[in-house]
């Protein structure tokens, strides 16, 4: 249960082991880990702006959304902003739950809400020029099963 | 009423500026959006397409539709991208 | 594209840098992790027993399954044996794509493939006495779904 | 012909071995296991019910009705619980 927007790297391996420390009520962790892509060699730049005042409510009222649906043991929403390198990592979530099921449905239903939901913009810099990454149309449709649950 | 405007990537690149305080009466984000585009052409451009801007009042996403009584902040952006 | 059958632990964190060292085409990727759950207390003893002849054998089966089915740029299980405590890693498995839903659908379809074609058992201690955990239905329903893929 | 047999979890508990090596005429895996169930009734309990019984020919998932000709290991055992 805890979102962090900040600037710097996260240590994927310290976020997983300490979402389980202590703990023996876990029986599946997922995790997901959003990478900058190079595009084949054709990204030389890639920048994350957001809406600070906006950010951590919308990640937080995601996660919560999440626990309402899932009997999770445990969440993480990690998401970087500002100049990224091709290789980098963007963004994390972790879901843990007694089963597999609820683990990966509550990761997938993070990422799916947090793609449409929280306030984030890419802007590549590829060989052709700077430009904005347009929203996938495959993004709202991803959301939209949600809604039939 | 005062309003902080705010306007990110794309719109905030069409229109010049990260955010402006505006006074207004608009009664809905629609009427606030109508007042901006008359202004000048940069806001006009940004908001031709309605239908690729989102819209956040007070920090919750919100539609053309709602009401500005007694909001403070209301953003402007494009779809999100983020993950 | 690598399976380990081993008795001691794996660092989790490790494992998933390593996939994706010196890469910048990797955009999403997913990982599972299976932990030693010990049941309000109950659980006293677990072991995981396997055949080790065919084991290997098996993980890379599933393992080239799913890279048929997904494009794949990494992808590695680990699944250990032996005596294990409440709170311990059982195993992993992590898929790495360039988009997230292929990620995500291979990641579960490994563990689906794994839960019930993997020649492992688990054996319980718990306050109750030690029994064999029994295979779930919901294991086979599980598999059942990527047939109609 | 000379097959190894391999035993696992309740079905090796059952029978009191991991495996052993047994001289069949047997043409599929159920004559096999009728075979078996003949010999002692440890072997009856633990192949009382096939259905929560599988069995694997040379390290792969088979089934009652395959043939073991050529087949050099035979193994049973309960459905699996790994992951």
């Amino acid at each position: 249960m805890a979102v962090r927007v900040q600037a710097a790297d996260f240590d994927l391996g310290t976020e997983l082991t300490l979402l389980r420390s202590g703990r023996t009520d876990i029986g599946a962790l997922v995790s997901f880990t959003g990478l900058v892509r190079d595009q084949d060699g054709r990204l030389t730049g890639f920048e994350l702006e957001h809406y600070p005042a906006m950010t951590e409510k919308a990640l937080v009222a995601i996660e919560a959304e999440a626990q309402t649906r899932w009997p999770l043991q445990a969440s993480l929403i990690i998401h970087r902003f500002g100049p990224l390198a091709a290789g980098e990592q963007i963004m994390m979530v972790a879901a843990a739950s007694s089963h597999r099921a609820a683990a990966f449905a509550a990761a997938e239903f993070l990422m799916d809400y947090l793609k449409s939901r929280a306030p984030f913009w890419k802007k590549e810099t590829t060989t052709a020029g700077a430009a904005w990454v347009d929203a996938r149309e495959t993004d709202e449709i991803a959301l939209a099963r949600w809604s039939s649950c | 009423m005062t309003l902080d405007l705010l306007y990110f990537a794309w719109v905030r690149e069409r229109i010049g500026l990260p955010g402006e305080a505006v006074e207004t009466a608009a009664a809905t984000v629609a009427d606030l959006v109508d007042e901006l585009r008359a202004r000048e052409p940069r806001y006009a451009l940004a908001f031709a397409d309605m239908a690729a801007v989102r819209v956040a009042v007070d920090q919750e996403l919100r539609d053309l539709r709602t009401p500005l009584q007694g909001a403070r902040e209301v953003a402007f952006f494009p779809p999100m991208t983020g993950g």
